[in-house]
């Protein structure tokens, strides 16, 4: 039961966090409002037997992403309420859409219980020595290719960011 | 292997013009045109007079869709590719007076042109033929853009598109044929290409003809699709108007006999009416509005939509005499048209108008102009013993035995083309001068020469189309039994 | 105790499309273009939580593992995203996204 | 497979060459990369295997596709060696360019969801970088600013759909779910993931109505990374996309083809038709990539024998036509300070063969005879023709004589407007080379298709 | 001799090509020796031919030359049928024109022009020659429409003239419509017969039944043909306006020869017509109507060259007339006997315009008689001869179609009669006009005044005999002849001749030749009280006349009607195509796609609107839509 509990309570946290992310004016509490998302996220993946998952989660998104959008915001400094406001029809439309959205995707993904587990459960999926081998046979080409990935956003940050030579 | 060699030459021969400056151009233009007209004379004389395909080239081109490189020449390609080898070393010497800028790619397009127009009369795959069909289309786009007169780009980019439109529709015809040929393997060869085209029942032989008739009638053209030509016609340089009207608008009937009739006979009977109905109405609306024309090159336009609504009718009654009278006359209508356009282009140089009103009296100073002008105009109103008429009659033949009704009403094309040609003649050569005509100057010598091989191919072909017929007969006679078997007569 | 043994996967999926709707809202209702940015990375994290879901639904660990590459992208287009944003600040001194519509029609 | 590897090192050769100076080799050693990369692709040919646990498919389709990007970053490369010049970031486009092929290539080859998903971010986030590359003009901000934006949504729906997918059918691989789509009934969030994953395709070939950042961001980027997205991008993401739905969703047809026919119908008008008001030629050029895409749809839609090659053939056409057009607007825009089509006015006087090439690179693209874009074109209608997408076919031939309307105005421009000066434009001489080949290239292409299209 | 039969056409061709190409270079003379000189050649040929017919028992010859058209069953030689019909025409046209080619090396002795004129005169005679010599239809219908042109050319021979111009323009296009008919009938033909060969034709034909509806069909058609060249009802007023090409023109083309073409075709044709009645009665009823109503005309007009116009035209009606009648050999009769004293009429009028220098209203002559005597006797024997004065040719003639209409039908003779009245009745008023009386015109008129050149008036001295005598060959058993011509012309008419059968008692042709003769000195007479004792002037110009009289001067207002009826509406239909249909409705929808595609990217890429929101925004509405589309 305790874990039905903790499901509800961790969703409704999330939800509301991530409602308060796109609706406060600051953006230094968006950011806040962001990484409790994250949290709220993470408690779900210990919830699903994805410990270490949960782990990483904290230390990449809360611990580094999120960092890095502090950092940026205070760089520019742009902790101030200074967006302007959309207008009500815009923000009305746009909150219709998602709605509509919402409502579409909530409808489509009905019928997802007739999904049928193809192995049997097995709770230790989520550790390190499980995903480690997945990473390291199956995926191993990805995982690879993934340095291209992380050494191209490196060098083109780098080059965005420096200052050009004249 | 001749019939690769009329295809390929003049495109050898234009494009190593492109790097030719300086005066001597136009000499190798048209020394290389008259030895393509040697070549199509070589092909004649070794040409069996009969309905067989002959000089025959068939290799793989894109082999994975059945295509090939397949031409060859029988009597109804034969005498095409004699009109165009014909004309072109004309048209070339008729632009001897004419100071074009950059003429070396004047002729490379014009000769290029040729090569595309002798590979639509010689195709014998559908897919070959439709590439040359369009290849023909941007010699002639650029020709009139680069050496046209006032708003010709609007004019040319849109008989550009008009036409392109049309042929897309054949494309998509083909391709629906393509996708029915028997046998396993798809293939474009036109024996294929009829034999899908025949198996199937009305409905879709009809999409065929609808979807292939678009392209022709825009070529050719037939009401209502008429209307880029006149714009056109009027704006292109002479020599464009020339390959325009007198070759390029044969692709579209050479194209309704050679992939029209049977590829879709039985579309051809159920739709063809609605069809002929259009050419025939065409032909009276064509002189009619000739009629109300005061630019003399316009009004040969117009005459020009009601000669080619009258061929078209008559290849699409679908008899002897009307496919053979359409030989016969597209012929004649090429050499006549060319003719009628030089004169224009006479007029126009020494005059700077083509306004019918305002000229007059140019008989009195150059009699002899008057007198060729008189024979390619007689021949233009199909009067017996000129070109015009054998082909004339016979299309009127083959209309009536389709319909009397539309013949009667096509044949008032016989009254009006005297009432427009000779008004405008009247309006043109006769009466007093004025300060326009007063200093009308005399015939140069290549002008003469273009006139007067007109004018003699005018009364030769008139008073005896026999060479003629005879090389076009047997194979015409071929398709119409061809075409009765398919219609099951 | 496992979640997945007593909350039906329909529940999580209702959760991550919830979440992923509320970063598509946010990305159409904001004009900050760093909120924009957290509203797309709490897209991605719906998707997560969703692979996540399935992948103990299914005791497979792929769909784990797929999480590894979702954050590794999320990290490099957050890499890439500010550095643009930092140089679009350099020229324009905003994040506003409006004020970057001169390419249009 | 041998070509990833070696695209890979080049790149970090690229990075190293910073550090041991010797910038000066690397545009030579690139080329001569990529003709080893080349050459390598083709002795993968008929060598299908499954590498890496089933991530990789490196089968003839992979190899003709890698082998077409190879061709179109070799010729690219050539164009663009301006781009290469500036002093300060040489070696980071190097390397982002290099990087981004490796993207392109696991576009084409992936067997398993990860590897496209990585390859689709592998290949846009250098883009995302080089749209921006010109960091001082806002319009290049703008550009770059755009594309990360939207790009990083659209990918958040195929990542949904991804999920949703192997939610369904408990696997990321291609071959798998295509077992079991065609095993039995799958749970109706199968569905929801394939249209999400196709939204999110459609995005990255900018298909109507996901199309919307294509304009803007080609026009904003240097040209150079304009001529790249239109060409290698579009390839790749078209490849992908092909791959996926040809193999994987094919099962699942009818969940997407209605989609996919009204987003091709779409997408052919939408361009087409919007690319006719354009003045400045590269944003008209990025409409006709749009309306591009919408023929490419076509073949895909059709799911036929055709298809593949027919796309395959497309791309070449369109890549190397493109090169060409690019090419030349650089030229001109950086000769006249501007891309507006009067910039061309009497360039068919001042400079001929820029003309010419321009001017057969145009048929091309407008699908006239006996150019590559000809044939590109018919081929796409036949395989459309025998799905029986009739309807389709009218609305492409419709869609392309439009086409002719607008590529016709830059003809028109050149041989028909008269220029305000008759300065001639400086051409460099590799330039002219390249220009020349890619000419003949297109012409050939157009006569002897089949040497393309009996790849696949 | 018929072995040279190609030469007949051949000579006047050779002609036209010499005259045509050095005819500049050459002297007057020599132009005229040539002009003339083949003529004569291939009368000279014709009378061998004329006279090998007639003595030899052969009737026919076909001579092909080459094979012309030939498309599937439709095969066309150009081949020649030499029988006594065209053996006859030959002699008429090659005899006629020779000697008004004669005539024309005096009359047009001063004109720039002059070989030119000579260069068309042959090429209207060799088309002329085609005309009756083909062995086809088709062959004749070259001919038909080559004389079209030749008269075109020689009407408008004058070409600074816009007039004269307008008129030749009139009669080609005017012909054109008959031609048109005249094809269509061909075609027709072909189509009903698989040939257009006269024998095959014929003999087809001579097994069919009467009224067998094609049959009526072919000869209406063809018989629209012969309105147009032979200027009937309502085809004929081209040939008033005609007039404006030099006389010989005239008196030739327009009177001896062309015009006679379409009595040729009929009585050509004459099996396919004796085979319906129905356009028997058309062909009689619509050349009796044009016999009343150009003579009507006539009588009221004071240009000399205009009467005679109208009065070929009322003489073509009677030649219809005969034909309707099933008088072929009355028709052909009558166009050999007019052809002798029309051309000597016109040929005497051209005479005294040339004495008057170049006047031709006859209202400012009078009293030439004594200036020009031999044009005086000519012209008097000229208009007895078309009076029907016994026993020249005339009488004989006219009395035959007369008597023939008479049996046909009462009403038809008594109307004929009528005519023959006006005829003698104007014929007399022109003569008086002319030659009696006081000279009208101005002094210095008067003081020009001479006799024309021996080129001129032998040629009418000739032409007179042959009125005088031209008749002998018809003369009627009645009248103790033999009639030749019938009997030479048995074979052609042999068909036709078999099925209609005449009867007339002798008794009765006596009375009506009595009738005849009665009323034309009973028109005589009027005329000499009017306008020789009377002396009474036709009104001048713009003078109050008579409703009866203004309708007459004015050609009941024909013309005018036409103007209004066709050219007007012709001209605003092509207007209407040009300007309304063309530009506005078939041009515009074309123009009208160009710019509504214009339009339309105008507006759609106003949706492209820089905004990533909403891009975004479109992007999530289209999702929404795709997903409820595909899944509800």
């Amino acid at each position: 039961m305790i874990t039905t509990y903790l499901f509800y309570l961790l969703t409704f946290l999330a939800i509301m966090f991530a409602i308060r992310v796109v609706s406060t004016k600051n953006p230094i509490h968006s950011v806040l409002y962001l990484v409790m998302t994250f949290f709220a996220i993470a408690g779900h993946y210990v919830l699903l037997n994805a410990q270490f998952l949960a782990a990483v989660h904290i230390i990449v998104y809360a611990g580094a992403i999120m960092v890095l959008f502090l950092f940026l915001i205070m760089l520019l400094n742009l902790n101030k309420e200074t967006e302007p406001h959309k207008s009500v029809w815009l923000k009305t439309s746009a909150v219709v859409a998602s709605g509509l959205l919402l409502l579409v995707l909530v409808g489509a993904l009905k019928g997802a219980s007739t999904i049928q587990a193809t192995n049997t459960f097995n709770p230790n999926i989520g550790l390190i020595e499980n995903l480690g081998k997945t990473l390291f046979n199956d995926f191993l080409l990805p995982f690879e290719l993934s340095s291209v990935l992380l050494l191209s956003a490196m060098v083109g940050a780098v080059m965005l960011g420096k200052k050009s030579i004249k | 292997m001749i019939t690769v060699l009329l295809i390929f030459f003049p495109l050898v021969a234009g494009l190593l013009l492109l790097f030719v400056k300086g005066p001597q151009v136009k000499n190798i233009a048209l020394g290389s045109s008259i030895l393509e007209l040697t070549i199509a004379g070589f092909a004649l004389i070794k040409f069996h007079r009969d309905a067989t395909t002959q000089f025959e080239w068939n290799c793989n081109w894109i082999q994975s869709l059945g295509i090939h490189f397949h031409v060859g020449i029988d009597g109804i390609s034969m005498l095409l590719v004699l009109l165009t080898t014909f004309l072109v070393p004309l048209i070339i010497l008729t632009s001897f007076k004419n100071d074009y800028k950059n003429p070396s790619a004047f002729y490379a397009l014009i000769l290029i042109m040729q090569m595309a127009l002798v590979g639509v009369f010689v195709s014998l795959d559908g897919f070959l033929f439709y590439v040359f069909w369009e290849l023909a289309l941007i010699p002639i786009y650029f020709i009139c853009l680069l050496w046209g007169g006032a708003d010709r780009a609007r004019i040319t980019f849109k008989f550009f598109v008009y036409t392109l439109a049309g042929s897309l529709f054949m494309l998509g015809g083909l391709i629906y044929l393509y996708l029915h040929t028997p046998g396993g393997e798809h293939s474009f060869d036109i024996a294929a290409l009829y034999a899908a085209g025949q198996k199937m029942d009305v409905t879709h032989q009809g999409y065929v003809f609808w979807a292939m008739f678009i392209a022709f009638a825009v070529k050719m053209p037939i009401f209502p699709f008429h209307t880029w030509q006149p714009d056109t016609y009027t704006t292109a340089p002479t020599q464009g108007t020339m390959m325009l009207s007198g070759i390029m608008l044969k692709m579209g009937t050479f194209g309704v006999i050679r992939w029209l009739l049977p590829l879709a006979p039985l579309g051809v009977e159920h739709y063809g009416r609605v069809a002929i109905g259009l050419a025939v109405f065409g032909i009276v609306y064509a002189s009619c509005i000739a009629i109300a024309q005061k630019d003399f090159k316009r009004l040969i336009a117009y005459s020009s939509i009601a000669h080619v609504g009258l061929i078209a009718a008559g290849i699409l009654s679908m008899n002897t005499q009307g496919v053979q009278g359409a030989m016969i006359q597209m012929l004649s209508h090429g050499v006549n048209v060319v003719g009628l356009f030089f004169i224009v282009d006479i007029i126009q140089r020494r005059t700077n108008t083509r306004e019918i009103e305002s000229l007059g009296g140019i008989r009195n100073v150059n009699p002899q102009f008057a007198v060729l002008f008189l024979i390619i105009l007689l021949g233009s109103v199909a009067l017996p013993l000129t070109n015009g008429f054998v082909g004339e009659f016979l299309l009127l033949n083959g209309v009536y035995q389709f319909s009397a009704g539309m013949a009667a009403f096509a044949g008032l094309s016989v009254i009006l083309g005297a009432v427009y040609m000779l008004r405008s003649y009247q309006s043109i050569m006769l009466g007093e001068t004025n300060s326009i005509t007063a200093s009308f100057a005399p015939l140069e010598t290549s002008e003469k020469a273009v006139l007067i091989i007109v004018c003699a191919a005018i009364i030769a072909f008139g008073v005896f189309p026999k060479p003629l017929t005879d090389i076009v007969a047997p194979s015409v006679d071929q398709l119409v039994a061809g075409l009765r078997v398919a219609l099951g007569r | 105790m496992s979640a997945i043994q007593i909350i039906p996967i329909e529940w999580y999926l209702l959760l991550s499309t919830v979440l992923f709707t509320i970063g598509v809202a946010g990305v159409m209702l904001r004009r900050n273009a760093i909120i924009i940015f957290m509203s797309v990375e709490l897209m991605l994290n719906a998707v997560n939580l969703l692979l996540v879901a399935f992948s103990s639904y299914l005791s497979d660990s792929k769909g784990q593992v797929f999480v590894f590459f979702i954050m590794a992208v999320a990290a490099a287009e957050v890499a890439v995203g500010l550095a643009i944003l930092m140089m679009v600040y350099r020229n324009t001194k905003s994040s506003d996204i409006n004020i970057l519509n001169k390419l249009k029609w | 497979m041998k070509a990833l590897i070696l695209l890979s090192s080049l790149g970090v050769i690229a990075l190293l060459a910073e550090i041991f100076s010797v910038k000066k080799l690397l545009y030579p050693i690139v080329l001569l990369g990529l003709i080893t990369a080349f050459v390598l692709n083709v002795f993968d040919w008929d060598a299908t295997n499954n590498i890496y646990y089933k991530m990789m498919q490196f089968d003839n389709y992979a190899v003709a596709f890698t082998g077409l990007i190879i061709v179109v970053a070799f010729l690219w490369f050539l164009m663009a060696e301006g781009f290469f010049k500036e002093e300060s970031n040489q070696t980071d486009h190097f390397a982002l360019v290099l990087f981004s092929l490796v993207g392109a290539v696991m576009m084409v080859s992936y067997n398993n969801m990860a590897m496209l998903f990585l390859g689709i971010e592998i290949l846009s986030i250098p883009m995302y970088i080089l749209a921006g590359s010109n960091k001082t003009d806002i319009s290049s901000n703008e550009s770059a600013f755009k594309y990360l934006i939207m790009g990083a949504f659209a990918t958040g729906f195929l990542l949904f759909g991804i999920a949703l997918i192997y939610g369904a059918t408990g696997s990321f691989d291609l071959s798998e779910i295509a077992n079991a789509v065609s095993s039995g009934t799958l749970s109706s969030i199968f569905y929801v993931g394939v249209l999400l994953m196709l939204i999110g395709m459609a995005f990255k070939v900018s298909a109507a109505p996901f199309h919307f950042w294509a304009p803007d961001v080609y026009q904003g980027a240097p040209t150079v990374v304009t001529a790249f997205m239109a060409t290698i991008v579009k390839t790749a993401a078209f490849a992908a996309f092909l791959r996926l739905f040809s193999t994987a969703f094919m099962g699942a047809h009818d969940t997407w083809t209605n989609i996919v026919w009204v987003m091709a119908a779409l997408t052919l008008l939408v361009g087409n038709i919007t690319a006719v008001f354009q003045t400045s030629t590269k944003r008209m050029l990025a409409y006709s990539s749009v309306a591009h895409a919408g023929y490419m749809l076509l073949a895909l839609l059709a799911g036929n024998s055709y298809s593949n090659s027919a796309i395959l053939f497309y791309a070449a056409a369109y890549s190397i036509g493109s090169i060409a057009t690019f090419c030349i607007v650089n030229i001109i825009a950086s000769a006249k300070n501007g891309d507006g089509i009067d910039s061309f006015n009497g360039l068919g006087k001042t400079n001929p063969m820029l003309a010419i090439v321009m001017t057969i690179a145009l048929l091309s693209l407008a699908g006239i005879p006996p150019t590559a874009g000809f044939f590109a074109k018919y081929y796409i209608l036949t395989s459309a023709f025998v799905a029986g997408n009739v309807g389709l076919v009218l609305i492409a031939i419709i869609a392309s004589l439009i086409g002719v309307y607008y590529y016709f105005r830059i003809i028109i421009a050149m041989y028909f407007k008269e220029s305000a000066t008759s300065e001639v434009v400086e051409v460099e001489s590799n330039h002219k080379l390249l220009l020349v080949f890619v000419a003949i290239l297109i012409v050939v292409m157009g006569l002897f298709p089949d040497c393309v299209i009996k790849l696949l | 001799m018929i072995k040279l039969v190609w030469l007949i056409p051949l000579l006047p061709l050779i002609g036209f090509i010499i005259i045509g190409l050095f005819g500049k270079k050459l002297s007057k003379g020599i132009v005229g020796t040539i002009g003339s000189g083949v003529i004569l050649g291939s009368f000279i040929i014709s009378l061998g031919i004329f006279f090998e017919l007639k003595g030899g028992v052969q009737k026919e010859y076909t001579i092909e030359l080459f094979n012309w058209i030939s498309a599937g069953k439709l095969s066309i030689p150009f081949s020649f049928l030499i029988d006594p019909l065209s053996s006859l025409f030959l002699l008429i046209i090659t005899g006629i024109g020779f000697l008004i080619h004669l005539y024309s090396t005096g009359y047009m002795s001063h004109d720039e022009g002059f070989s030119r004129f000579f260069a068309y005169l042959n090429l209207f005679i060799f088309f002329m020659l085609l005309l009756v010599m083909g062995s086809n239809y088709l062959i004749m219908f070259v001919g038909w429409e080559g004389v079209g042109l030749c008269s075109y050319l020689l009407i408008g021979f004058w070409f600074k003239n816009t007039a004269y111009n307008n008129a030749a323009k009139k009669a080609f296009v005017m012909n054109r419509v008959g031609d048109l008919g005249f094809l269509l009938g061909i075609i027709l033909i072909f189509v009903t017969f698989g040939s257009i060969g006269y024998n095959d034709v014929f003999e087809q034909a001579k097994n069919m039944a009467s009224g067998n509806p094609t049959i009526t069909a072919i000869t209406l058609l063809l018989f629209i043909g012969a309105m147009g060249k032979s200027a009937q009802l309502p085809l004929y007023t081209w040939l008033p306006d005609a007039m404006a090409g030099p006389t010989p023109v005239s008196a030739l083309i327009h009177a001896a020869t062309m015009v006679t073409a379409g009595i040729y075709m009929i009585a050509r044709s004459n099996i396919l017509y004796t085979l319906s009645p129905t356009a028997m009665s058309v062909v009689a009823i619509i050349g009796i109507c044009t016999a009343l109503f150009a003579a009507t005309i006539g009588l009221a007009q004071n240009d000399i060259k205009k009467v005679l116009a109208y009065s070929t035209v009322s003489q073509l009606g009677y030649m219809f007339l005969a034909l309707g009648v099933g008088a072929y050999t009355g028709a052909v009769f009558h166009v050999m006997t007019h052809a002798f004293f029309k051309a000597l009429l016109f040929l005497g009028a051209g005479s005294v315009i040339h004495a008057m220098s170049g006047e031709q209203d006859i209202r400012k002559m009078g009293g030439l008689g004594k200036y020009i005597p031999v044009t005086h006797i000519t012209f008097l024997i000229g208009t007895l001869a078309i009076a029907g004065c016994f026993p020249l040719s005339g009488f004989f003639s006219k009395d035959e179609i007369l008597a023939h209409a008479f049996e046909h039908n009462k009403l038809l003779w008594f109307l004929g009669v009528l005519g023959a009245a006006m005829t003698t009745f104007y014929m007399f008023r022109l003569y008086f006009l002319t030659f009696k009386n006081k000279f009208r015109g101005t002094h210095e008129q008067e003081h020009h005044l001479h006799e024309s050149p021996k080129s001129m008036t032998i040629p009418l001295m000739i032409l007179a005999v042959l009125s005088v005598v031209g008749g002998l060959v018809g003369i009627p058993a009645v009248l103790g002849g033999t009639h030749f011509l019938e009997e030479f012309l048995s074979p052609v008419f042999e068909a036709s001749s078999f099925r209609l059968v005449h009867h007339l008692s002798h008794e009765t042709e006596y009375i009506l030749m009595g009738v005849a003769t009665v009323v034309m000195i009973g028109s005589i007479y009027y005329a000499y009280t009017t306008y020789v004792k009377k002396a009474t002037l036709p009104d001048a110009e713009g003078e109050d006349l008579k409703p009866a009289h203004k309708l007459i001067y004015n050609k009941y207002w024909v013309d005018e009607i036409y103007e209004k009826l066709i050219t007007k509406p012709l001209n605003f239909i092509a207007d209407a195509f040009h300007r309304m249909v063309d530009n506005q409705i078939v041009d515009g929808l074309v123009n009208g796609v160009g710019t509504a595609v214009n339009w339309m990217s105008g507006t759609i890429r106003f949706a492209q609107t820089g905004n990533i929101g909403f891009y975004i925004f479109v992007m999530v509405i289209s999702i929404v839509l795709i997903l409820f589309t595909q899944l509800f």
